[in-house]
């Protein structure tokens, strides 16, 4: 071997710096960035309102995938030029976001089409812009396996204390557990201040080895499909499109007291350019919405949205829905804390 | 000059590397993770949120002098040791063939290792999902073969989560030990066989003192990489077990209580750092062979 | 030595001036002072941890010394790097650049001289010559055996023609016959280089054998420098005489220097006073004193001599050794015994003097010696 | 012993085996054992944009981050290593530390700080934020192998005439080469596989493959997953086998 090969050979390992080359792409001043969740959310934010975004506008709205504690965090690092301009968020995310000053209040000024959305949806969100999708907590279940299925939330409490099936429902690392605490709490005579009778049946039903729970929503058909569950509360529009796909075998009940609702909100960032203002119009717009729901098989909040036939029967009306008000929503962002230091206490999964 | 005392101005020759040679990399540290870390602890209060604000001291106390979090802290420990510990049994006799038995197919093996950390976790874990499902493959093997009467509830357990992280860590223990395992000299054991020991005598007192250096490696590694993890016990305890990085993640995503969070970082930090200096001392002492 | 390369270097005195090294509270070599001519095979010997390492780092340059200077051929390197001494160094693992061949071993510090490849080429050839290992160019350390590898670490640190030659326990790793060939091969090659040469070892007869002057070394101090036969025939201490083979030690009182070179040491054992007549230096102060006797420079008889020097005692112990008779002689008084090793007549394995019997034990006054303790 | 061995390995490979094989499932649902065999979900993988773009990304981040790793973590190594450094123990475990710290703390406070200071959701700032976690790894290895190798090596050199950069350059790099080799495949291992940090710096252009994978999943859960899994894992064993090829896989575990 020659001394100088070795010298070469030597060489590469140590050279690093190339990281420069890479860098953002630069973005034209008229493209935003929108987000979204994965999956068929994805697909159903591009068909439905980037790509009208994009065919009014002649701008470009790129679809960022992720999840809404993470775009919070990203606008909050880089208020004055945030890499997000339309945000994503649940409920008592959106008044925590709006509150904080991270997006800017959207009246049906700056998008018109707020005028016909259903106030609750606007109320939900304590104003801060409006939900454009909501959906229900419906139970679904295994035909095969449950040839006489609960008719309530109740009934299905009960029967999974006493073991007829296999139960699952959101965990404690779902999102929207806060809510989802208070739904029981209000379901059986407590409110946001008492909590008590929530714990007390999570508690009996935890204690009755017969639940379980999902921390996502692939994770609750993954149960269902291997078996792990027969039953869960679960959304609507999950269920519909996962019984689209061919899987006849999966139930659904709309329960008789009154499905637990859940509503997700789309803001402007404080920092993003009027164009944000035009896109968020287009999700509220009945076409695109009614589009939206075709997709997610969610129920959508503009009152002028044609639903197709099947989706009319599908959808629970907001009338049939538990749903908290605005102080409510504050309480239980407040309360979240200490809830979920409660249920980590006393039941654990 | 020749009677001059030179002590401290001329340190000879200190081999090629220069102390300052740490400097960049310290430098580098400093400003993109210590100062972040700190920054972010200081600041935690004024983070956008809906939680109640509450003095730093309240969530110290509450870590400090609640059973239930002491417990949740013991938890944490209690799980990267077993952890660890379960990786050193399982992984000694795989090092142990890495080195003495595997020959030309050591690169294989060492190949078979790593193979399971290219697949993205989220798949790894999943994996074992469907293993371990109330109606996955080791339930239907069981009730096969007549061991059970019913499918066994494996899933959302702790022991699903030990297993999966025994899955994704216990390579970095085997790769730790089999390094130590190659410097040990061969002559060695060989001497000992001589002199009349058994084959598991000669293990128990040359090869395995002689290794604890590669353990202890391993040890360290293992038990920082089980006390940060937080994705295998989300999906595969179910939320069954809880331990520290698992309440931050929980902060971070639903409740957004970040005070707490920082709170709950600095104790799981301390006791990371505290663990760390304390294995390199051990090491240090058992290691200072040339 | 190779004259016709304009890169020789002569081969020069190397000095050390109250040279003195400490690591935190432990003192690894008291201030030293010591002289190599020109040419001359110097070995460091002394137990591990006497020092002796400790003095060659420094002399290398991988030590900086507290305190003194080190001077190669007049001038004062102390504060040079290593690099830029100009020694050559073997180590006692050789340390051949693994990724390496043999041929850029050697020619590792011809290459740090920028030498030009032909002058290499010529250079690593002569020097396998030198080291008689011809034609190993293209192969790499690891194909070759524990003395081949020995012999291209002194190659290569020879090949810049450096001004002294330091070994630092060359031989160690080698077993005990091929240890003997290449004791007398290390010789050789010092001998036609003619290099000033410092040899680190614990081991006294290598050191015996290969050395011109021997340096023994205790607890970081030189305890006596002079040639292989001064420090085995006059040890001046007993750690000396100690260290180097087996020595008889007989304590006893001194008189108050002479005239002569004389020393009157009264030995005391039980009811029994003997004098002994030995040369010591002058600067041993009356009183307590040890002198030291070497085995074979005893001789033993049935009757007792005419001679000044004698002792009495039983025959303890006897084991024939080949070429001399040991024998384990108790002095009555004297706890240890003393041992005589008596040179073998022709075809004798029988004791001359067998077990029980008595004997006189008697030496030449200059073969014993005063000893400072 | 071979039969422990093999155990072992069913245990380390068996859901690797399950995630590959459901890629190929016929079946709109994740499905075990498979039923069927297609390989419509590769043909999704590569329709579909998300997972392309942030697979790209990834492997670009995985490869910056380890030659950042490298050129940060070498010289540090060999300083604690062999650098007469006052408090080596304690430089010692504060290079290892960002092991110790949740990483989804890191990445939070990451992101604050690098917006704060103008890097804003970037490629350079993912790169920092994963150099940070991977340093550790490229430390411990190399200095591992560095603290094998007896100084004599190095001091030879010098008496030889070498200066510093002569005796790096010729001697020491190119022994604790396969320490550099092992030490860049462990960042790249786990800078591919990194979930919490990457999660903060996702934009439509920084996105990785587990953020895209994860949101994925939590959304629509199809056998694309796996597949895209399976050809993250193709990808990877085609790096592993060009690091074979030029040293040997064995220095993922030199002797120390």
């Amino acid at each position: 071997m020659k001394f100088d090969n070795h010298i070469r050979r030597s060489g590469p390992a140590m050279l690093g710096a190339a990281m420069l080359a890479f860098s953002v792409n630069p973005v034209s001043a008229e493209d935003i960035t929108v987000t979204s969740f994965g999956g068929i959310w994805e697909t159903a934010i591009k068909d439905c309102f980037a790509s009208e975004f994009e065919k009014r506008t002649g701008s470009k709205a790129n679809v960022l995938i992720g999840s809404p504690a993470q775009w919070m965090s990203q606008i909050e690092a880089n208020p004055d030029n945030p890499p997000i301009d339309v945000i994503v968020t649940t409920q008592s995310q959106t008044m925590a976001a709006g509150e904080g000053g991270l997006i800017s209040r959207a009246t049906a000024k700056e998008v018109p089409n707020l005028a016909d959305v259903d106030p609750i949806f606007i109320k939900a969100v304590d104003g801060w812009g409006a939900c454009f999708d909501f959906g229900a907590f419906i139970l679904a279940y295994n035909k095969d396996t449950i040839k006489n299925p609960p008719k309530s939330i109740k009934e299905f409490v009960d029967r999974t204390i006493k073991g007829d099936w296999m139960a699952t429902m959101p965990s404690v690392s779902y999102a929207i557990a806060p809510d989802i605490i208070w739904s029981f709490a209000d379901l059986y005579g407590g409110s946001a201040d008492n909590v008590d009778p929530a714990f007390a049946v999570f508690k009996q039903l935890k204690d009755s080895g017969n639940m379980i729970s999902w921390s996502s929503v692939t994770d609750f058909l993954n149960q269902m499909s291997t078996g792990d569950a027969d039953i869960g509360m679960y959304w609507d529009g999950r269920a519909y499109a996962f019984i689209d796909k061919g899987n006849d075998w999966m139930g659904v009940i709309k329960p008789t007291d009154k499905a637990f609702m859940s509503c997700v909100a789309m803001n402007k960032a404080k920092g993003a350019p009027d164009a944000a203002w035009d896109y968020l119009n287009i999700v509220f717009e009945p076409g695109p919405q009614a589009c939206f729901s075709d997709h997610l098989k969610y129920g959508v909040t503009n009152q002028k949205v044609q639903y197709s036939e099947e989706m009319k029967n599908r959808v629970t009306w907001p009338k049939d829905l538990r749903a908290p008000n605005v102080s409510t929503s504050r309480k239980i962002a407040q309360n979240a804390a200490d809830w979920i230091e409660r249920w980590n206490k006393e039941i654990g999964f | 000059m020749t009677d001059q005392v030179r002590r401290g101005t001329s340190r000879g020759f200190s081999g090629v590397v220069s102390p300052w040679w740490i400097a960049v990399t310290a430098l580098f540290l400093v400003v993109f993770f210590v100062i972040p870390i700190i920054n972010n602890l200081l600041n935690t209060d004024q983070l956008v949120t809906l939680a109640k604000q509450r003095p730093a001291s309240f969530y110290y106390e509450k870590l400090f002098t609640d059973p239930y979090y002491l417990g949740i802290v013991a938890d944490t420990v209690t799980l990267s040791v077993g952890v660890t510990v379960i990786c050193i049994i399982i992984g000694y006799p795989v090092a142990l063939f890495l080195v003495r038995h595997a020959g030309r197919w050591s690169g294989l093996v060492i190949f078979l290792l790593i193979a399971p950390l290219l697949t993205s976790i989220i798949m790894r874990t999943f994996g074992w999902r469907v293993l371990f499902a109330r109606r996955g493959l080791l339930n239907d093997f069981l009730l096969w073969i007549d061991a059970i009467e019913k499918p066994i509830l494996f899933l959302n357990g702790p022991t699903s989560a030990v297993i999966g992280l025994v899955h994704v860590l216990v390579p970095f223990m085997v790769l730790s030990i089999a390094s130590v395992l190659r410097s040990i000299d061969l002559q060695l054991e060989e001497s000992a066989r001589i002199l009349g020991a058994s084959r598991f005598k000669t293990f128990l007192k040359v090869t395995f003192p002689l290794s604890l250096d590669g353990i202890g490696t391993g040890f360290i590694i293992v038990f920082l990489l089980a006390n940060g993890s937080f994705v295998t016990l989300l999906l595969l305890g179910g939320g069954e077990l809880k331990t520290l990085p698992l309440l931050i993640y929980q902060q971070f995503t639903i409740s957004r209580d970040f005070q707490f969070a920082a709170a709950m970082s600095n104790v799981l930090l301390a006791i990371a750092v505290g663990c760390l200096y304390l294995q390199l001392r051990l090491i240090k002492r058992k290691g200072v062979k040339g | 030595m190779s004259s016709n390369n304009n890169t020789d270097r002569q081969s020069l005195e190397l000095v050390l001036r109250g040279i003195s090294k400490r690591f935190g509270d432990v003192v690894a070599l008291e201030p030293s002072d010591l002289v190599v001519k020109p040419g001359v095979l110097l070995s460091l010997l002394g137990p591990s941890g006497c020092g002796k390492t400790t003095t060659l780092r420094v002399i290398a340059g991988f030590e900086a010394a507290d305190t003194g200077s080190v001077l190669i051929g007049g001038k004062d390197v102390t504060l040079l790097p290593p690099n830029k001494r100009g020694l050559g160094m073997v180590f006692q693992n050789y340390s051949l650049f693994p990724h390496m061949t043999v041929a850029d071993n050697v020619a590792f510090g011809l290459r740090m001289e920028k030498a030009s490849e032909q002058e290499i080429k010529r250079r690593v050839g002569e020097m396998l010559d030198l080291v008689q290992l011809p034609g190993v160019e293209k192969r790499f350390p690891n194909q070759l055996s524990g003395g081949q590898q020995q012999r291209i670490a002194l190659a290569r640190s020879l090949v810049t023609n450096p001004s002294v030659l330091l070994l630092d326990e060359p031989l160690g790793a080698l077993d005990k016959n091929l240890r003997e060939t290449m004791q007398f091969e290390l010789r050789r090659i010092q001998n036609t280089l003619g290099i000033t040469t410092i040899l680190v070892t614990h081991d006294q007869e290598e050191a015996l054998t290969l050395s011109d002057q021997v340096v023994v070394m205790d607890q970081g101090r030189f305890q006596q420098i002079g040639t292989p036969s001064e420090v085995y025939e006059s040890p001046e201490t007993r750690f000396v005489s100690e260290f180097l083979g087996t020595s008889n030690l007989l304590s006893g009182d001194i008189s108050a220097p002479t005239d002569s070179d004389d020393r009157k040491v009264t030995l005391q054992y039980g009811e029994v006073k003997t004098v002994i007549e030995s040369p010591g230096a002058p600067s041993i102060p009356a009183g307590p004193a040890t002198i030291a006797i070497r085995p074979e420079k005893i001789v033993l008889s049935k009757r007792s001599p005419e001679m000044r020097n004698v002792l009495q005692g039983i025959v303890k112990g006897h084991v024939f050794r080949g070429s001399y008779h040991a024998y384990e002689i108790s002095v009555a008084g004297r706890d240890d015994p003393i041992f005589v090793y008596d040179q073998a007549g022709e075809r004798s394995t029988d004791a001359v003097h067998p077990i029980g019997s008595g004997v006189y034990l008697t030496w030449k006054r200059e073969n014993s010696v005063v000893l400072r303790d | 012993m071979l039969i422990y061995v093999v155990l072992f390995f069913i245990f380390l490979l068996g859901p690797i085996f399950i995630v590959v094989s459901i890629s190929f499932t016929e079946t709109e649902f994740v499905a075990f054992p498979p039923q069927g065999f297609s390989w419509k979900w590769y043909q999704r993988f590569f329709e579909y944009e998300p997972f392309i773009d942030s697979f790209i990304v990834s492997v670009e981040l995985a490869i910056a981050t380890a030659l950042l790793a490298v050129a940060l973590g070498v010289p540090a190594a060999l300083a604690v290593t062999r650098g007469r450094v006052p408090y080596a123990n304690t430089i010692m475990t504060f290079l290892l530390s960002p092991l110790s710290m949740p990483l989804i703390v890191v990445g939070f406070a990451l992101l604050f700080y690098l917006s704060a200071l103008g890097l804003g959701v970037s490629f350079v700032s993912l790169l920092i934020a994963h150099t940070v976690i991977s340093l550790p790894y490229v430390v411990r290895t190399v200095a591992g192998v560095y603290r094998g190798i007896s100084p004599d090596y190095e001091e030879s050199a010098a008496v030889l005439g070498a200066n510093r950069m002569q005796i790096f350059w010729y001697v020491t790099l190119p022994m604790i080469k396969p320490g550099i080799f092992a030490g860049m495949l462990f960042a790249m291992l786990i800078s591919i596989d990194n979930l919490p940090i990457s999660f903060f710096f996702g934009s439509a252009d920084t996105n990785t493959l587990p953020v895209v994978m994860l949101s994925y999943l939590e959304h629509q859960f199809d056998p694309s997953v796996a597949a895209a899994s399976s050809i993250q894992l193709i990808v990877a064993i085609i790096g592993l086998f060009i690091v074979e090829r030029i040293y040997g896989l064995d220095a993922m575990a030199p002797a120390s």
